[in-house]
């Protein structure tokens, strides 16, 4: 049966009213986050895209210059509230890499431990979040449900469940309770066990791979050009992964292999995130394994009144969405002269959304946003 | 199984979920039974707590704060010296970073399992009267009150900062 | 090309490079020519822009334009910087190397008052409705704004 | 536990409503449908509440994506300037009555933004709040205590901030005005700003 003659395009390109803005965000039900696009729409069809930033405009790069070292660490989480490890981590290593510090082996570990753990919780809200803006409400439950299990590890370790500030210049701040990697290698094979229910509905799903296959791909060259990272660039077939080229943490002793996707469009990204995740629970449980004893912090003396040297730092990690980057410039202050963020979304967010929106339906918008793992927070800063 | 190839009873595998424990905690009337005690974690960084008698009003929490939360306030009844002060913090500005309780030289101050801290404005307070009820309502000055819940304590052995 | 080989070769290109740490170099180069040095260092290989970033040398009377630029063959970050003066601010763009330098280039320009001469779309992304200075500027005074505008008071004590 | 009573003495009026209005306040306390707008970080807190573990729906509130529907309106964190622009539009749009969470220690005082130029300090100015609630972020459990209480300050018709946004229009159009119709720069610095003569058309 042909529904073509009947599409609100068809009827909209009959009519005088062609075209019309439409706002999606901030406040959409498909928008995840407050960030928006004004589509403008033949029908359903886009026609033309405009991006709608800064609800989320806070001024870090500003207050930062305005707090000390350590003060800073309370505000470098906010940046992405989904996956807030990674800045803390990037702040320290640059951090240390100005200060010339090394870290000890336990709080590499540890380190090591609480970014996986933070990317579980990521992957979880973009994997849930990608069913859910196919209508699919019951993988967002299940991911949500099991998010939360990462989370309960999460408070027990660092006393809060979604802003840890748990890393600092020259380590970690606290050891680990007593009983705590027991309870987390347990948690990682419960969220281990449940990723055959998750195979079965969201990726085996023959629904899911009519919506996603072949929608908004992006070849190899062009992901190694405009700054994609991370899952997105994986999944157009590179294998480039920060935690291999320049390992930081305790990744240089731990047993992985890169994943790589070949097609790049929307199913590969949903894939590879998939894929990425049963990786961070393997590497939690080598790190869990390996942990050896020792100090959690070098002693850098009062870390309250720290001064750090005159120079300059770039430092990256490679986080759930990409790299995130950080470039530090002190003057040999108490406060940092400038501190520069290099979110992951931005490419996407920004490039991409012009690059693929148009021609595109409305319907799919959400999923794309989805898979892409677009949070509006770490462009907006 | 591969993609399109389930079997037709398929959708009955979701009986099994049905003798399984619920994920649901049913707040009010339950608590999350994670840790080794009912609740939130033995290191929640919750409301405040302040042991009166052994706070020496030395002001660290208050230059280390980040966000300019703490103020140190003399209580009333007691006499004008250095070491009377006493932290008072502003929960409009707190990050519950902890920091202050890393920084306390004689382990005082502290973080209770404390969470629920709410306030509603009077309806006849009006033309702002009722933000600074609020914000009064959220300027606390930390007692002993909580002593007995402790959540987030560090001791002087373990201290990272200060 | 590793890392000695490549402060060499762009040593002897004119610019000064300096190594900084294991995998990380910073290269200063002049305003007028820097377009052809990143033409350069893309072709050999150094592909990925990180991100464009401004910073302000109040008392040097300067700003800094940062390029981060990595390269996925040689392992090399490369904190790319040129300096421009702090009346005039005006820089050549470099949409036509790297697609997404519009959006960065943009951000500058909002927050530095930073001119990318070339780029075509340097409209306001994030603040709307902005009178005053580019707001991380060091001149630009954000707690008096915060409060005259919001009415945010300082909560007694030192900082 | 709680530690700020909220029915204080002086909330709670004489109840001389119609049986009509107690019954209507009852039922409407038990179906709360709450927009779906994340406007800030505390947002990340929510979808755990509104999914199965701790499961909002209990208590009868659904998230609902159109303000023309909603009943309460979440602050969830710190309001920059653009997003209070669009609270307020949206605060506009829902029906009366209607109710207003402020959660997390930004809408109170700043939080840790209050230096920053580009959020709000005090939601409550701007529009009329029902209940606040501190922590950075609260927990869920915090939450959903919140939405009980206010539930209960639904049934008892205490919760009736929306009257005040009409009765005193004046002070919250100000302090909007304030915020948002600014026709001049702010600080005399301003004056350095260095404008390209051929920027100038494209930037206004």
């Amino acid at each position: 049966m042909n529904f073509d003659s009947y599409t609100l395009t068809k009827i909209a390109k009959n009519d005088k009213y062609t075209t019309y803005d439409l706002f999606f965000g901030p406040n959409h039900p498909g928008m995840n986050g407050n960030f928006g696009y004004v589509l403008d729409m033949v029908g359903t069809e886009i026609n033309n895209v405009r991006i709608n930033a800064g609800q989320l405009h806070r001024g870090f790069e500003k207050l930062m210059e305005r707090r000390g070292w350590v003060q800073n660490l309370t505000l470098v989480p906010r940046i992405c509230v989904m996956d807030p490890d990674p800045n803390e981590v990037t702040y320290c290593m640059a951090v240390e890499k100005i200060m010339n510090v090394e870290i000890p082996e336990r709080a590499k570990y540890l380190r090591t431990i609480t970014l996986e753990m933070s990317r579980l919780t990521s992957l979880l809200i973009s994997i849930g979040g990608a069913g859910a803006s196919l209508g699919l409400y019951t993988i967002m439950h299940w991911t949500m449900a099991d998010r939360d299990k990462v989370l309960d590890m999460f408070e027990w370790l660092t006393g809060g469940r979604v802003y840890h500030i748990y890393n600092i210049p020259g380590g970690v701040r606290r050891d680990t309770p007593k009983g705590f990697l027991e309870k987390l290698y347990e948690t990682m094979e419960y969220l281990e066990s449940r990723l055959p229910d998750y195979d079965s509905l969201l990726f085996e799903n023959p629904i899911i791979h009519k919506r996603l296959k072949g929608l908004g791909p992006v070849t190899k060259e062009e992901a190694r050009k405009t700054g994609l990272s991370g899952p997105n660039l994986r999944a157009s077939g590179n294998a480039l992964d920060i935690r291999k080229d320049a390992p930081y943490a305790a990744y240089s002793e731990l047993e992985f292999d890169i994943i790589t996707q070949e097609e790049g469009d929307a199913f590969a990204r949903a894939l590879q995130m998939r894929l990425e995740y049963e990786q961070a629970i393997d590497l939690i449980k080598q790190a869990i394994k390996k942990m050896p004893e020792g100090d959690v912090h070098a002693n850098l003396g009062n870390l309250g009144m720290l001064k750090v040297n005159p120079g300059e730092a770039y430092a990256k990690v490679e986080s759930s969405k990409g790299e995130f980057g950080y470039y530090i410039v002190s003057k040999g202050e108490k406060k940092p002269y400038r501190v520069s963020v290099r979110g992951p979304s931005l490419p996407a967010g920004f490039l991409w959304a012009t690059k693929h929106l148009p021609k595109m339906k409305i319907d799919d918008v959400a999923v794309w946003m989805g898979t892409f793992g677009i949070c509006a927070p770490d462009f907006d800063k | 199984m591969a993609l399109g190839e389930k079997s037709i009873s398929s959708p009955l595998s979701a009986i099994k979920n049905l003798f399984k424990k619920p994920v649901t905690v049913r707040y009010p009337n339950e608590e999350l039974e994670v840790y080794s005690e009912k609740g939130v974690s033995e290191r929640f960084r919750g409301v405040h707590s302040n042991d009166m008698a052994k706070c020496i009003g030395c002001g660290s929490c208050e230059r280390i704060c980040p966000v300019n939360a703490i103020v140190m306030t003399l209580p009333e009844g007691s006499e004008d010296t250095r070491k009377q002060y006493r932290p008072k913090i502003d929960y409009g500005r707190c990050c519950f970073c902890a920091f202050c309780v890393d920084v306390c030289p004689t382990v005082s101050l502290k973080m209770s399992k404390e969470y629920d801290f709410t306030s509603a404005a009077p309806m006849k307070l009006r033309d702002g009267e009722e933000v600074k009820f609020v914000m009064d309502e959220f300027n606390y000055l930390p007692t002993d009150k909580y002593d007995d819940n402790p959540g987030y304590v560090t001791g002087k052995k373990k201290k990272v900062l200060g | 090309m590793n890392i000695t080989e490549l402060l060499k070769d762009l040593n002897s290109r004119g610019l000064e490079a300096e190594k900084i740490c294991d995998g990380e170099i910073k290269v200063i180069a002049n305003k007028d020519n820097f377009i052809t040095h990143l033409h350069y260092l893309q072709s050999i290989n150094y592909e990925h822009l990180a991100n464009i970033n401004g910073v302000d040398y109040i008392d040097e009377n300067e700003f800094e334009v940062v390029y981060q630029i990595y390269s996925y063959t040689d392992k090399i970050h490369i904190i790319f910087k040129v300096r421009i003066p702090r009346e005039k601010p005006v820089i050549q763009s470099i949409v036509d190397l790297w697609e997404q330098a519009q959006f960065y280039e943009r951000e500058v320009h909002e927050f530095y008052g930073i001119h990318f001469e070339g780029n075509k779309d340097l409209s306001p992304l994030f603040l709307e409705d902005w009178m005053d200075l580019p707001p991380l500027r060091k001149d630009f005074d954000t707690e008096r704004f915060s409060e005259i505008v919001m009415g945010s008071m300082r909560n007694g004590g030192k900082k | 536990m709680q530690i700020i009573n909220y029915a204080d003495e002086e909330r709670r009026q004489e109840d001389n409503r119609k049986l009509w209005d107690k019954v209507t306040a009852y039922f409407r306390s038990r179906s709360l449908w709450m927009l779906h707008y994340c406007t800030g970080c505390g947002a990340m807190e929510l979808p755990p509440i509104m999914t199965s573990r701790w499961d909002i729906e209990r208590f009868g509130i659904v998230p609902m994506a159109t303000p023309r529907q909603a009943d309460i309106l979440l602050l969830t964190g710190y309001a920059s300037t653009n997003t209070m622009k669009r609270i307020i539009r949206t605060y506009e749009q829902m029906p009366e009555p209607k109710w207003v969470i402020a959660f997390g220690s930004c809408t109170v005082n700043g939080g840790m933004y209050w230096d920053s130029y580009n959020t709000v300090n005090n939601v409550g100015e701007y529009i009329p709040i029902d209940i606040t609630i501190a922590g950075c972020m609260p927990r869920p459990e915090a939450i959903l205590d919140t939405m009980v209480k206010l539930m209960n300050m639904v049934k008892s018709g205490d919760a009736k901030a929306f009257q005040k946004y009409k009765d005193n229009y004046g002070y919250y159009k100000a302090n909007q005005d304030k915020l948002f119709a600014r026709t001049a720069p702010v600080l005399e610095s301003a004056s350095l700003k260095y404008v390209h003569n051929e920027t100038e058309g494209s930037e206004q």
